[in-house]
């Protein structure tokens, strides 16, 4: 461990990094006939730790039916749960490899760690609301069917710009 | 080699969730590359001081559906089985706006928030509990709600069925769009932040000499460019059929079932098959073998039975039902069979059976009571088949109608899984 | 799908169990008596409790290993937890039941129960059972209560029966009654005055058989079937499901013919226990026996394989018979049946080698697509073909005893003709239709039925469409219900007045024919845990209440019984302690010298009927191909299985152990085009939109590919069944359609037809 | 037409709670048991191997030598509690310890595990003073044992070599406790005793691997360890230990997860190449229900990302990093919860569904 | 010596479950859990299917893993016909032998200790069937002594094609099923 660098490598160019994205979502294409997803997993997870803790009122739940399927097979036995699976250790291979691993708090150096954490925390509830009416997220619905000229990810797509430069002027002390 | 290889049954829902995972790895990777793990480099997109979110995700999108589009455009991919999000354009638009805002204030996507918490950020982790208890949440609320979200549904729609244009188009519009973005991005880095943008690693800035993101542009352009000309990637137009397996099967002749043998079947009850009448409405409702199915060749679809089912397929003298057989074998059906010989031998055999020198009478005896059965009866011997045809028909009573609307029974289709994020 | 496949729960009682499992029982009675509380009212605390002691201290001593056999008491009696009541010894550990066995010397039992018999233990303390007289307090079916005394209850029936005789006159009260302990209600009834009392059993059950066998013999196939199975060499079933079918002494018969190396040839859609025995199994269409019975009879014909002497002596009509049935080759049976011709043949040759030992066994569930009497009468005449009537190996001459009934005043004379069978449309009906009884309640013709009294028969299980039923109940001005436990229809009833367990209690007593003549006594073994009371009670007290005392001169059961078993020479003591006391065997084949006696017209058997004749009738049988269901539909049918009777044992924690829910048979290849596994929940939707409750598919090679099957009796919807409550569905929820009997008003419900839908 | 000898359906109407529809007995438990079980043995083997290689003067390296045994202990002691929550008559427990039954592998392991305490024990009490030198201040006489010990070369060997001993009879033991049940035809493989030793040794060196990292002092230990470890590294008190083990361990670590990968690929050979119940059995784990889980959890993230990580760490492309050490135990607690599970699924009457 | 065995008539099997409910009330088997059960196996497609029937329990085996692997000696041979048994306050509950055990016969008692079968010992040691082979209506199931070669369950072994279940698992099982 001696003669490794300390500092962290810079990030890849943008573009490249797209192309090298772009290839994974069309190998998805091809091999599973369907596109990337994140949120879908929060679901699941959610769904199998909530009917852990309170399994009736879960069972009667119409959220949770959808989820929990016969009951027979684990709702994390699903694609997209192994998929954010190995989301979790491509960025973290990708992060040791370029020595990028460090706890930090993502902010601005106007902003208290604590109210960034609220924001982060409220911006995550937010997100997954969002994420569940519209039926996908940024990698759901933007990515997967933007590529596929999805009319619902389009209209999603450009909400989702929307929305954040509408709010941003107000959270500009957070991030600058 | 048809694709997409799960839903061609190339492997089962464990192998695929090995794919998913290896799949996610590679998601993950070049999230972390593009820098997706920081949420300040995120969120800088929103104040026009590094647009990287922009860059990524439309050359991620452009990537995957100019390469998507040429792969179903050579007949690799059956586009039609790759899954699509149904639209709803209200929840849509409303889940979009809150993500957009979400997006801003918790500085992350689910995708991004994974890819930051694992490689140490502390918000990333929080903004990963705020989504658990963001749903936990909204499951309580869902039900007031339910309704709400299946709001205005277009169901499962392209931009190219609804604008009515060449999907082709489309797909070259993007990527210009894209890539005019992409100028117009890199234009606003500079005049914010202030400093001239990488030379190597921008498309507009620094001398004009290729560097290999112009070659990736250059390529995607150029892909795009032929997919303006080159039209519909949709499956249905362009087929691919392994022509000397089929040759060899039909060969062997273990595409046709004797009509004898179709008898046996409707006698014996099976309804292990789909028996299709391939004629016109009229020629049908004169007659038609019972529990057929009318299906005139025009209107022969792909999604009128499932890939798995035995099709049993006949026309007048047969040549309609080969045809179809082609046309079903072509779209990836897997147990088409014709009847040998159409309606005409069902006729001659079946309905108006002939006595033979060779026949024993008992099994002729059957024959006749079988003919009977079917509402036909023997023919004098020594009549020449040519004279069968003319004998009429025999009518049939009613079809038996369903006595409830037919939507019914579409429940009886196996479960699905659900799809998307 | 043998009888009384739709009758209701009665007697269904589960008495406190074997020991070791004593406490694990006892937390399940606490509980659930709690809840009990709120609906089913005047439960004491001190019975649970003084239960709860006993339990303990029993469970005490059964650890210690050891059985304090001067404890055990062994008490003979007879089962009810079916109709075939077998003789039965209950033995009484501690107080406690403990175990039923069979009776040794019994007829009908050797000595051996079947899975219900053994089973019939666990009641008595069923935490479901009814308890105390009800009378109901909000709309009908809602189930709404208020618990009253005997007097109140019987006071409130008898004052309603008054008015409706004074309104309508006395004939205008009908009622539905299932097996021996409805005998006094009978009584009371028509002391009353009305004969308008039906047994489901009849037209939903095995009347076409009785009525096709009586046109050919002059007598039926009997309950206590006569069937001579253990002798016989070659044993044909048509649906007849032995095996999964439980009647005892039956199966035992079976059980040795399939032993002795019997032949056997079973006809089924569905490939059943006993086709699993059968050296031919024929995967027949269903509802087309008739063209297999007649093709049979066309080879034994055509080839003279049929007894030549026996029809010459007995036979009536044979000439007229062999000229009508020439057309029906096996070839022309092959399209209509799917059996190939060669196997026709070879079963028909098969029969004929046997004979006379050759059974055709008549069935006993036979109301199945509207043409019974006739498919029983076909089977009939094949008998006679064989010349199996009357022979060993065939259908026996059976021999009852014969006791005097205590002497009573007479009935009054009959008023207006009963009200299920006007004009005599269904003329060879011999007995009451009861769904004729529904139709005459709904419509008011000929004349209005305002009153029901129902015995131990779950109307909405027995009788076909549900709906038609609740209708009928909306025009009564009184329902009573008498039963064990809250069965579905108990829940429409006015008043519902509870009976004690068969184990609690004594009935008339068992005399039926059968190979020996018989009587076995039921007496009680048990105390009745609450206020439940016998059923002679409640039908002498409400005789009393109607001022008909004079027709029960006597004070109580035992002093009737004594009575009746003096008019025979014996007495109630020894029977008491004998539990059955069996006559000699008299002759039962003709060979031994039993009387050929047919009482039809012709004093012959008769191969041509000419009562069918002048009644406008195919004095032959023919054959009409049953009607196709619709595109993509399923042919519902439904049996039974071994360890439940009806739909009265579904609270019976032991035998629910054993089956707590029916399955959908579904053919395998069906199952898997539907992606259907094992075990998937289903429901199931008819042709007319009646949806079923969820059902667990079997895929399974055992059954066609275009019918479905289930046992019936599942898919309890009366809330009051608490353990039985909606495990399974019912058959009878789809049941909507039936096709009458034009002969006798049975009616053939597997004429319904069903689609699959997957579980959300 | 299929065969007629083709079994098709199998019904049996058993319902039998752990039982039925497939056995189910083991929860968590057992595999948290074999877990701990592996882990002990494997830390059992390192510090009685370092003990016995290291000069009893050379007091060093004491991650292996005492807080190994220390914290053997301590599983040892959970793994036995997991078992005692495991047992449905758990009052008799004591009745393992009045016989001994020859035939009974749990038998044997019971009694192993008693003579596990004693040796660990010993193990620990050699360097504990150096170990904590808070306590030996408190308690002088441990001073004294451990004087005593470290002066006589035999026992030094002696312990150590009773630790070596121990440790792969408990070890191999964890497995052929599952291998001997032969109506499971998916654990009916000897392979599982020497599988189960090396994850066990794999997920030991790791987690000393692991202590190793979290305890490098404050400049020299990797920033990923830094936020919440370091607080936890406080707490140990250890002495600076020797970062050059470091190496050492990773190295080792990857020699036994390449022997476990192999292990893993013979067991899995021997059952494909075995009869078709045998066969079916394989096939749980490759195709059917667990495979997913199995190539995932096991292979990928148990075995085959650690290997990666740790190759990488000893070419100094990376830091040591407790990421592998973490994977490794997650994999070693996956490997005995897909083999608990899957095997319990197993069955000579394979049920046609 | 004696060896106690089932010789089971697959031909006259309905199973009906009687042998089920006899074996719960005469041993107290608690609700919900059954020492012998009803196995159907189905062979073949239809029509041409075939089906057998057989009352299952514990086969009281020659070689019985169960015992083999008990750590505490509770699950041991009775020194009368060489009937398995468990000795409820020996067992801790381990549940080895029901792991090992191919059948699946053994189960856990909601006491704790594992339980199964006995062959109503204590009914055959006074002489009697056991409940299950006492009340079988289609008298199916015939016990006795195969050491014996005048009982009549060796009479029926010699007299009929007979098989065990899964014969490979090399348990020895003593309980026969007629052909």
């Amino acid at each position: 461990m001696n003669n490794v660098e300390h500092s962290a490598k810079p990030y890849w160019n943008p573009y490249l990094s797209g192309f090298g994205l772009g290839l994974v979502l069309l190998a998805s294409f091809v091999i599973m006939g369907r596109g990337l997803g994140a949120s879908g997993a929060i679901n699941a997870f959610v769904a199998t730790a909530m009917h852990q803790l309170a399994p009736d009122h879960v069972e009667k739940s119409a959220y949770y039916a959808e989820y929990l399927g016969d009951g027979v097979h684990s709702p994390l036995k699903d694609w997209l749960v192994f998929e954010v699976l190995g989301v979790f250790v491509g960025g973290f291979l990708s992060g040791v490899l370029a020595n990028r691993l460090k706890f930090r708090v993502e902010k601005g150096p106007r902003m208290t760690n604590p109210l960034r954490l609220l924001f982060a925390f409220i911006g995550g509830a937010l997100m997954i609301i969002g994420a569940r009416l519209a039926l996908g997220c940024t990698s759901g619905q933007a990515l997967t069917g933007g590529s596929l000229l999805n009319v619902g990810s389009w209209i999603f797509m450009m909400c989702v710009f929307g929305g954040a430069y509408a709010v941003a002027y107000f959270f500009r002390k957070q991030w600058i | 080699m048809n694709a997409p290889f799960y839903k061609f049954g190339l492997f089962g829902d464990e192998a695929s969730l090995i794919i998913a995972f290896v799949i996610g790895i590679g998601f993950g990777f070049f999230l972390e590359r593009a820098g997706f793990g920081s949420g300040r480099k995120l969120a800088a997109q929103f104040y026009f001081r590094d647009l990287s979110v922009l860059k990524v995700m439309f050359t991620a999108i452009i990537t995957a559906m100019t390469g998507l589009y040429l792969l179903s455009r050579l007949g690799f991919v059956d586009l039609s089985l790759v899954y699509l999000v149904p639209t709803f354009v209200v929840p849509q638009i409303v889940g979009g706006l809150l993500l957009g805002i979400g997006f801003v204030i918790g500085g992350y996507c689910p995708g991004t928030s994974c890819v930051s918490s694992v490689t140490g950020s502390i918000d990333g982790m929080v903004y990963v509990a705020g989504m658990i208890v963001g749903l936990a949440g909204f499951a309580e609320v869902y039900p007031s709600m339910q309704s709400y979200v299946q709001m205005t549904p277009m169901g499962q729609i392209t931009l190219a069925r609804l604008f009515n244009l060449p999907y082709g188009l489309l797909v070259f519009a993007v990527v210009l769009m894209a890539l005019a973005a992409f100028a117009a991005a890199e234009w606003a880095e500079k005049k914010v932040t202030g400093t001239s943008p990488d030379p190597k690693g921008s498309i507009t800035g620094g001398p004009w000499r290729m560097t290999p993101v112009r070659i990736l542009a250059t390529g995607l352009a150029a892909a795009g460019f032929v997919a303006l000309i080159a039209g519909d990637p949709y499956r249905g137009s362009h087929a691919s059929i392994d022509t000397r397996d089929l040759a060899i099967r039909v060969g062997k002749g273990v595409d046709k079932v004797q009509a004898a043998q179709l008898a046996d079947w409707i006698i014996q009850g099976r309804n292990d098959f789909k028996l299709v009448d391939l004629r016109s409405e009229r020629d049908f409702d004169a007659y038609h073998i019972p529990t057929a199915q009318d299906l005139p060749l025009a209107s022969l679809t792909p999604d009128f039975a499932a890939h798995n089912d035995r099709i049993i397929l006949y026309s007048g003298d047969g040549t309609e039902a080969a045809q179809a057989w082609f046309l079903l074998e072509a779209q990836g059906f897997k147990n088409v069979y014709l009847l040998d010989g159409g309606l005409r031998a069902w006729q001659t055999i079946v309905l108006f059976p002939q006595k033979s020198a060779g026949t024993d009478p008992a099994v002729f005896e059957k024959q006749v009571e079988v003919a009977k059965y079917f509402g036909g009866a023997p023919r004098e011997e020594g009549t020449s088949p040519a004279a069968s045809v003319a004998v009429a028909l025999p009518k049939l009573a009613a079809p038996a109608q369903p006595l409830i609307p037919a939507g019914n029974s579409s429940n009886t289709q196996p479960k699905k899984k659900k799809e998307g994020c | 799908m043998s009888c009384e496949e739709r009758v209701g729960s009665s007697d269904l009682h589960h008495s406190a169990g074997p020991t070791g499992s004593l406490k694990y029982r006892k937390k399940r009675v606490a509980t659930v008596m709690n809840l009990s509380r709120r609906r089913f009212l005047q439960i004491s605390a001190g019975t649970v409790a003084g239960l709860s002691a006993v339990d303990l201290t029993r469970r005490v001593v059964s650890a210690a290993g050891k059985d304090a056999q001067s404890g055990l008491k062994r008490i003979p009696t007879f089962c009810n937890v079916c109709f075939w009541q077998c003789g039965a010894i209950a033995s009484v550990r501690d107080g406690k039941l403990w175990k039923i066995e069979g009776h040794p010397r019994d007829p009908l039992s050797r000595g051996r129960l079947c899975p219900r018999g053994s089973g019939g233990i666990d009641a008595h303390t069923d935490p479901d059972r009814l308890r105390t007289p009800l009378i109901r307090v909000s709309e009908r079916g809602e189930e709404k209560w208020k618990a009253v005394t005997w007097d109140e209850a019987l006071s409130f029936i008898a004052e309603k029966m008054q008015k409706i005789k004074a309104e309508y006159g006395p004939e205008s009260v009908a009622a539905f009654i299932h097996g021996l302990g409805g005998k006094f209600f009978k009584h009371t009834l028509r002391a009353y005055g009305t004969d308008n009392i039906a047994a489901p059993s009849f037209a939903q059950c095995r009347g076409p058989r009785d009525v096709g066998f009586t046109l050919t013999y002059g007598d039926d196939a009997g309950s206590l079937e006569r069937t001579d199975i253990e002798n016989a060499q070659c044993l044909v079933l048509i649906g007849t499901h032995l095996g999964e079918n439980m009647h005892n002494s039956q199966v035992q018969e079976f059980a040795n013919a399939v032993g002795k190396g019997a032949s056997i040839i079973v006809a089924d859609p569905r490939f059943s226990v006993a086709a699993s025995k059968a050296r031919f199994y024929l995967p027949i269409k269903p509802g087309t026996d008739i063209a297999l019975l007649l093709a049979w009879m066309n080879v034994i014909v055509g080839e003279k394989l049929y007894d030549k002497e026996y029809i010459d002596k007995y036979g009536f009509g044979f000439e007229q018979f062999v000229a009508e049935i020439q057309s029906y080759t096996p070839e022309w049976a092959y399209p209509e049946t799917g059996i190939e011709p060669e196997t026709i043949r070879a079963t028909a040759r098969e029969m004929a080698r046997y004979r006379p030992a050759t059974l055709i066994h008549p069935g006993r569930h036979a109301s199945w697509y509207g043409d019974d009497a006739q498919r029983s009468r076909a089977i009939a005449l094949l008998n006679a073909l064989m010349g199996s009537w009357g022979r060993k190996g065939g259908l026996y001459v059976p021999a009852s005893m014969e006791l005097p009934d205590y002497p009573h005043p007479p009935y009054p004379p009959a008023g207006k003709a009963t009200a299920d069978n006007p004009n005599d449309r269904y003329p060879f009906a011999d007995e009451v239709i009861s769904t004729g009884i529904r139709d005459a309640t709904i419509s008011g013709k000929p004349y209005p039925v305002k009153g029901w009294l129902v015995y131990s028969t779950n109307l909405m299980y027995s009788l076909p469409n549900r709906e038609e039923t609740i209708r009928a109940i909306q025009q009564l001005d009184l329902l009573v219900v008498v039963d064990v436990l809250p069965s579905e229809i108990a829940g429409w009833a006015d008043v519902v007045l509870p009976e004690s367990n068969y184990l609690e209690r004594y009935d008339d007593l068992h005399i039926e024919a059968f190979r020996e003549p018989f009587i076995t006594l039921r007496q009680p073994v048990v105390e009745p845990p609450d206020d439940q009371k016998p059923n002679w009670w409640i039908a002498k007290k409400l005789a009393e209440k109607l001022g008909l005392g004079a027709y029960y001169p006597w004070n109580d059961i035992e002093q009737y019984l004594d009575a009746r078993l003096k008019g025979g020479g014996y007495s109630l003591e020894d029977l008491k302690r004998e539990g059955v006391i069996v006559g000699k065997r008299p002759p039962i084949y003709f060979e031994d010298g039993a009387p050929a006696v047919f009482n039809t017209p012709s004093k012959k058997i008769e191969f041509y009927s000419t009562q069918l004749k002048q009644a406008g009738f195919d004095p032959v049988p023919r054959y009409t191909r049953p009607e196709p269901g619709p595109a993509g539909f399923y042919r519902l049918l439904f049996g039974r299985a071994p360890m439940h009777s009806f739909s009265r044992t579904q609270t019976n924690h032991l035998l629910m152990d054993l089956m707590s829910e029916n399955a959908v048979w579904v053919n395998a290849t069906e199952a898997a085009r539907l992606g259907l596994k094992n075990g998937d929940y289903v429901r199931l939707r008819n042709q007319d939109g009646a949806v079923s409750d969820r059902i667990r598919v079997k895929a399974t090679e055992r059954i066609r590919p275009e019918c479905v099957y289930m046992v019936h009796g599942f898919g309890h919807t009366s809330r009051e069944l608490r353990f039985a409550f909606r495990k399974g569905a019912s058959d009878s929820q789809l049941i909507t359609r039936y096709k009458t009997d034009p002969l006798m008003g049975g009616t053939g419900v597997n004429v319904n037809f069903v689609t699959i839908e997957t579980e959300a | 037409m299929i065969a007629l000898t083709a079994l098709t359906e199998l019904t049996l109407s058993r319902h039998n709670p752990l039982v039925d529809p497939h056995l189910h007995i083991w929860e968590w438990q057992i595999p948290v048991y074999l877990f701990f079980g592996g882990l002990v043995a494997g830390l059992m083997i390192i510090a009685g191997v370092r003990l016995i290689a290291l000069r009893p003067q050379q007091r060093e390296a004491l991650v292996c030598c005492t807080i190994g045994p220390l914290m053997g202990l301590a599983f040892l002691s959970l793994g036995m509690f997991t078992l005692f929550l495991d047992l449905s008559h758990r009052l008799y427990v004591w009745r393992l310890y009045t016989t001994f039954q020859i035939t009974s592998p749990m038998s044997w392991g019971s009694w192993i595990l008693l003579l596990v305490y004693p040796a660990l024990s010993a193990n620990a009490l050699a360097h504990l003073p150096e170990a904590v030198p808070s306590l030996a201040r408190r308690f002088p006489i441990l001073v004294t044992v451990s004087d005593a010990i470290l002066a006589r070369v035999q026992w030094v060997v002696g312990i150590g070599v009773a630790n070596v001993m121990v440790g792969i009879a408990l070890g191999i033991y964890t497995g052929i406790l599952l291998g001997t049940l032969g109506a499971r035809p998916l654990w009916n493989s000897a392979i599982l005793g020497p599988l189960f030793l090396f994850s066990g040794l794999s997920t030991a060196t790791a987690l000393l691997h692991g202590i190793l990292v979290v305890t490098t002092p404050d400049e020299e230990r990797p920033a990923f360890a830094d936020f919440l470890l370091s607080a936890l590294a406080q707490l140990t008190q250890a002495r600076p230990l020797d970062k050059n083990i470091a190496p050492v361990l990773a190295r080792a670590d990857n020699s036994f997860l390449t022997i476990e990968l192999t292990l893993i690929g013979l067991f899995l050979l021997g059952q494909m190449t075995s009869t078709g119940i045998h066969q079916q059995a394989a096939s749980l784990l490759l195709t059917g229900p667990f495979a997913a889980v199995f190539w995932v959890f096991v292979i990928g993230l148990g075995i085959l990302l650690p290997l990666v990580l740790q190759s990488l760490e000893l070419n100094n492309r990376i830091r040591h990093t407790i990421a592998p050490v973490i994977l490794v135990l997650f994999g070693g607690i996956a490997l005995r919860f897909i083999l608990v599970y899957a095997g319990q699924q197993s069955h000579w009457f394979q049920p046609l569904n | 010596m004696s060896r106690f065995a089932m010789v089971i008539d697959t031909r006259r099997c309905v199973g009906c479950h009687d042998c089920v409910v006899a074996c719960k009330t005469e041993n107290g088997v608690p609700e919900g859990y059954c020492r012998d059960w009803i196995t159907e196996e189905v062979h073949g497609a239809f029509p041409t299917v075939q089906l057998e029937i057989r009352s299952e329990r514990c086969n009281h085996c020659d070689n019985p893993p169960c015992v083999s692997c008990c750590p505490t000696g509770a699950s041991h041979v009775h020194e009368r016909g060489g009937v398995v048994l468990v000795t409820h306050d020996k067992c801790i509950g381990c549940k080895a032998c029901l792991a090992a055990c191919p059948y699946d016969a053994r189960f856990i008692h909601p006491d704790g200790y594992a339980d199964k079968c006995t062959f109503c010992i204590h009914r055959v040691e006074k002489g009697l069937d056991p409940a299950c082979v006492s009340v079988c209506p289609t008298h199916c199931m015939h016990f006795g002594d195969i050491d014996d070669p005048q009982s009549e369950v060796s009479l029926l072994l010699h007299s009929r094609p007979h098989h065990v279940l899964i014969p490979d698992a090399g348990t020895k099982p003593c309980i026969f099923y007629l052909t």
